[in-house]
């Protein structure tokens, strides 16, 4: 992964590079909002708190925001004019996100992207750097090892930044990543460095212990699974959106309208399939009606239509939803739980 | 690149009120511009997302045929929102819509094929597309026989009484209407839609049958179509979910790993079982 | 509008239907003068009232909002309004602590009788909401894009 | 293992032997470094999994609604509390459930030991008597657990559950009553202090809902931000929309809430939710002189009157 392209940036001068990048970019790095670590705009490189592990928002908070509008309407005695707003021009740079986050934005492209892609992702992401920082001390909620990551994955990431204490080592994992370096002077990273920056990389991989999600899961679950182990698994469930608002993957959203007496706004926000609305038609009739439904729709949709319609499971094991999740419901459980489940 | 959530804009032409309880009415609707009429090409069974401005969007399947471009027909029954808010719409109203979203009947494969249309209540909006782009003088030859049993739950509440009456008239078409409660002056079946594709019994040969309707009129039907010898690749259903994107993206319309917004809505039988 | 300093706020008014309503009814067949500020909408009861609604009318832009009822002991449910006064009690104390400017939302007595009340205090609400201004704490701020709204109103 | 771990083993083996119970609902080892979660056991054989710690801060009763079963709930004072109203409010029946009582030394709020530690990561946490031993990669630490309570804990004054058909451990003596000086203070800033301090925490939130699904309390059918005709509240994350699902959720809860803390120990983006329910315990207990969830006879202070409560405020022309 660390391959002989990389560049060293000293850590002295991490200060001056980040000055340099918020003279011509909107930056949005971890910074603390009050107890709150948060992937958000910064002002100043002082701002950005690298060492305290992943945000609690994802990366989709910066593609994909929680709330995002269409257009702007007047209706007026029968006559409506839209205004559709022209995307913004800024270049943004997410830096310092985890190489889980990063790699959640390759599944984010796949449903976004593509044929009839959206508008609104497909823009920002073409204005997007993403400068990923790799773990080198991954917690124990992590499991991007059991999907296919790691702790320093490049997938998804321009360039990816490795500590080596005194130093970061640089690699560009991308085109436009390459880009970025050639136009900037950074020393190349001697042997020595590459030496530590395998190390550490191995160190990171070796302290985490993946369960084997994968194919075996997929495969398991394209055989039905017993209605009453969804029941025991989702139990505990609360049927809150923490799971899926923070997850770096889910993007299922909802349209609506605000509306004044003439005027109002289209928006496009995020929606929850663990919500009972969701699904629910105005008729009353709800094809999921229960908390049980719910939860096999988030992990089936995560572990078997994803996997199979878009060749890339709907998870990178960020671990939010395990460390978040109000009652602990721990889904490399469930999986695991799945995975044991007798076919019917 | 084009914004897919963006409506355009059509003014209401015409409201024709469809049953006799008031719960749905047929919009009719103009293009405001010669370019949205052209990008608009259509298949019966598609449907198109209709904005009401400070509502929402609401998901319905073209009610008119695409052998007539010049208007949009849908057919709304009242239920929610956006629903409660195009029945307070009048004439000359303007309601945004985007479309035409999923994926139609394939007309190519039905060609020179016998079709069955079996619709339900308010589920027959786009088998009555499919079957004015039949009847049109321009592919009626390309078609075999056309059956069509459509049921209510009572004579008062069939859609497009003016359709019917025409296509009684017609000897390229059987049709059979059926209610559920009879009444006075009423000459047709009585009974569900089960029963009477029982009764009517619709040959298989070389024959494709199309349902669109309530679930639980489907769910009965789908066994009298394979008692009668209809194979699940000859069997087409319409479905219906709550939509939002209509583009295979918001994530809700889902059965099993397919969108019935962009994978559908209409699946084969075959298609279907697999989910 | 507000630049011309000939504004004037726009007051939603909650009247019970036996009561207050009759109040104000009687204050416009008996013509007594009270400021134009106030929207009235009917309610069965002072105890029908949901805090919900208070909220929604601030919302959606109101400057204030009045609550009014039968007197203590003259509601036509019996109690209705006794019920009411524990929740207005607790919504006024709450709206007061997370800083809502506190003559937003007040609450009345005025019987079916009181013509001259109900215009007293339709003119002290409003007194006190014009020393406000207009509200701007919970309107929700729904954007008309590029068209200008203040210029069309 | 604690005394209390095993004595609701012990409890919980006897109530499924002898079937008295269907269900056993408490608490296991969480999947991560501080965390307990609920648990249902069914099983005698299963009830090893059961322990109780410092940790086991969930409100229970939350589980307690629509359940067809005959359940044994582990209930400390604050669930206790939750189940109380629920009975009065016809949501469980006092017969559907066996109190296993837990008298409750308070719980740690993880999010001061994850500041204290510095935010490093923690991966394994020991916790004896008093003392929780924290180890990371490259750290160990001890601490006092008595000093990394929740908030709400330092000043619960119903540690031991208000009713419960058996008791684990043994009763411990209650604090004094709660002066509510937090909302005295917060209540001497100035008005723009407060709309500032409120409308941040409000911006934090996602509408996520996990403070409303947590809450033992809430438990009606379709919510208020959830209706569709009329759509009161708007779904978005607008100021306006998410203040008003703040405040109405918590006079939702006037007089009902039992500060168990299940909302704010839910809520994924740290909102300060509790700052209203405070204010509105306070009050309720000053002018209606009603605590909830504390007696089953005493009627909610908002489904009852007095001809002579306050009215100051109303308007005297």
């Amino acid at each position: 992964m660390i391959r002989e392209n990389a560049r060293i940036l000293r850590k002295e001068r991490l200060e001056r590079f980040l000055e340099d990048l918020l003279q011509d970019h909107l930056v949005l790095a971890p910074r603390r909002k009050g107890e709150l670590l948060l992937l958000d705009r910064i002002e100043s490189p002082r701002d950005v708190v690298l060492e305290d592990g992943k945000t609690k928002n994802s990366a989709k908070y910066a593609l994909f925001p929680q709330r995002e509008r269409i257009f702007a309407y007047r209706a007026e005695e029968g006559k409506v004019e839209l205004h559709v707003s022209p995307p913004a021009e800024e270049k943004q740079i997410l830096f310092g996100v985890r190489p889980c986050d990063a790699r959640g934005l390759l599944l984010l492209d796949t449903v976004f992207g593509g044929d009839c892609g959206d508008p609104y992702y497909v823009d920002k992401r073409a204005r997007t750097l993403v400068v990923s920082m790799a773990c080198v001390n991954p917690g124990p909620s992590c499991f991007c090892l059991s999907l296919g990551g790691g702790p320093c994955s490049t997938d998804g990431s321009d360039l990816v930044l490795l500590d080596l204490g005194d130093c970061y080592v640089v690699e560009a994992a991308s085109v436009k990543g390459r880009a970025f370096l050639q136009d900037r002077s950074f020393e190349d990273a001697g042997a020595e460095a590459l030496a530590r920056a395998g190390k550490i990389r191995k160190e990171a991989e070796s302290s985490m212990n993946p369960a084997a999600i994968g194919e075996a899961l997929e495969k398991r679950l394209e055989q039905p699974v017993d209605d009453l182990l969804w029941g025991d698994l989702a139990e505990s469930c609360l049927g809150c959106g923490v799971c899926t608002y923070l997850c770096p993957t889910c993007h299922c959203f909802d349209i609506c309208d605000e509306a004044a007496a003439a005027t109002g706004e289209r928006i496009r926000i995020w929606d929850s399939c663990q919500f009972p609305l969701f699904t629910q038609e105005a008729s009353g009739f709800n094809p999921r009606p229960s908390g049980k439904e719910r939860f096999r729709q988030r992990i089936m949709h995560k572990f078997s239509y994803l996997p199979r319609g878009r060749n890339m499971a709907g998870c990178v094991g960020c671990g939010r939803c395990v460390a978040e999740c109000p009652v602990n419901l721990d889904v490399r459980e469930v999986l695991e739980k799945l995975s044991q489940a007798e076919a019917q | 690149m084009e914004n897919p959530y963006v409506p355009f804009l059509m003014k209401i032409e015409e409201i024709i009120t469809e049953t006799e309880d008031e719960t749905i009415k047929t919009f009719v609707l103009a293009f405001a511009r010669e370019e949205d009429k052209e990008r608009f090409a259509y298949l019966p069974g598609q449907f198109a997302e209709i904005s009401v401005f400070g509502k929402g969007e609401a998901p319905f399947g073209m009610a008119s045929t695409p052998t007539l471009p010049e208007r949009l027909e849908f057919s709304v029954s009242k239920i929610g929102v956006v629903t409660g808010a195009l029945h307070n719409m009048e004439k000359g109203d303007t309601v945004g819509v985007r479309g035409p979203l999923g994926n139609g009947y394939c007309l190519e494969a039905f060609k020179g094929r016998n079709l069955v249309l079996i619709g339900g209540g308010f589920g027959f909006s786009t088998l009555r597309s499919l079957t004015n782009y039949i009847l049109h003088e321009r592919n009626r030859k390309a078609y075999g026989d056309l059956t069509v049993i459509y049921g209510a739950r009572k004579p008062g509440l069939l859609l497009y009484r003016r359709d019917l009456d025409a296509w009684g008239q017609r000897t390229d078409l059987r049709l059979h209407l059926t209610v559920d409660q009879e009444e006075d002056g009423w000459q047709g079946h009585v009974g569900l839609v089960p029963n009477v594709v029982r009764s009517v019994a619709p040959g298989p040969e070389n024959a494709i049958a199309v349902v669109c309707g309530p679930p639980a009129m489907m769910k009965f039907t789908l066994p009298v179509l394979g008692d009668l010898g209809f194979s699940d690749e000859n069997i087409l259903l319409s479905l219906e979910k709550r939509m939002k994107c209509g583009i295979g993206k918001c994530g809700r319309c889902n059965v099993g790993s397919k969108y019935v917004c962009s994978d559908g809505p209409v699946f084969s039988q075959s298609e279907l079982v697999h989910l | 509008m507000t630049e011309c300093g000939t504004w004037e706020p726009k007051i939603v008014a909650f009247l019970c239907n036996w009561c207050s309503y009759a109040g104000a009814d009687l204050a416009g067949i008996s013509r007594i003068q009270y400021p134009p500020t106030i929207r009235i909408i009917r309610v069965p009861c002072s105890g029908r009232i949901d805090p919900l609604f208070i909220l929604a009318s601030l919302q959606k832009g109101a400057d204030g909002v009045l609550v009014s009822g039968c007197h203590p002991g003259e509601c036509h449910y019996l109690t209705g309004n006794y019920s009411a006064r524990r929740k207005f009690a607790l919504l006024k104390s709450l709206l007061e602590y997370v800083g809502l400017e506190e003559d937003r939302v007040q609450f009345s007595w005025v019987s079916a009788s009181e013509g001259a009340r109900f215009a007293k205090v339709v003119e002290k609400v409003t007194a006190r909401i014009k020393a406000l201004g207009p509200a701007k704490q919970l309107v929700k701020d729904v954007p008309g894009g590029s068209f200008d709204v203040a210029a069309h109103s | 293992m604690s005394r209390l771990t095993r004595e609701i083993r012990e409890a919980a083996r006897t109530l499924l032997r002898d079937k008295q119970a269907q269900v056993v609902i408490g608490f296991e080892e969480g999947s991560l470094p501080l965390r307990s979660r609920p648990c249902f056991i069914r099983k005698a054989e299963d009830v090893d999994r059961l322990v109780w710690n410092s940790f086991s801060e969930i409100n229970l009763a939350r589980y307690l609604t629509k359940r067809k079963e005959k359940v044994a709930l582990v209930t400390k004072g604050c669930d206790s509390r939750a189940l109380v109203e629920l009975i009065k409010e016809n949501q469980v029946s006092r017969d559907q459930v066996i109190v296993i009582g837990v008298p409750c030394e308070g719980m740690i709020d993880r999010a001061r030991v994850e500041a204290e530690v510095g935010h490093k990561t923690i991966v394994e946490v020991k916790e004896t008597e008093n003392r929780l031993a924290l180890k990371g990669r490259a750290f160990e630490k001890v601490l006092d657990r008595r000093e990394f309570l929740y908030e709400r804990c330092k000043t619960c004054d119903h540690r031991n559950p208000v009713l419960y058909d058996m008791l684990v451990g043994q009763l411990l003596e209650e604090k004094g009553q709660d002066a509510f000086s937090d909302v005295e203070a917060f209540n001497a800033l100035d008005r723009e202090k407060r709309w500032a301090y409120l409308t941040e925490e409000a911006g934090k939130c996602i509408r996520c809902y996990a403070c409303r699904n947590a809450c033992p309390l809430c438990y009606c059918p379709e919510c208020f931000v959830d209706t569709s005709q009329p759509q009161w509240v708007g779904k978005s994350t607008g100021l306006s929309d998410t203040l008003v699902f703040h405040l109405v959720r918590a006079f939702h809860l006037a007089g009902r809430c039992v500060a168990c803390g299940a909302c704010e120990q839910a809520c994924p983006m740290g909102v300060d939710i509790r700052k209203l329910n405070r204010k509105l315990l306070k009050d309720v207990k000053a002018l209606f002189n009603y605590e909830a969830g504390v007696s089953l006879e005493e009627a909610n202070p908002l489904a009852t009157f007095s001809a002579d409560d306050p009215e100051q405020f109303m308007v005297n022309p």
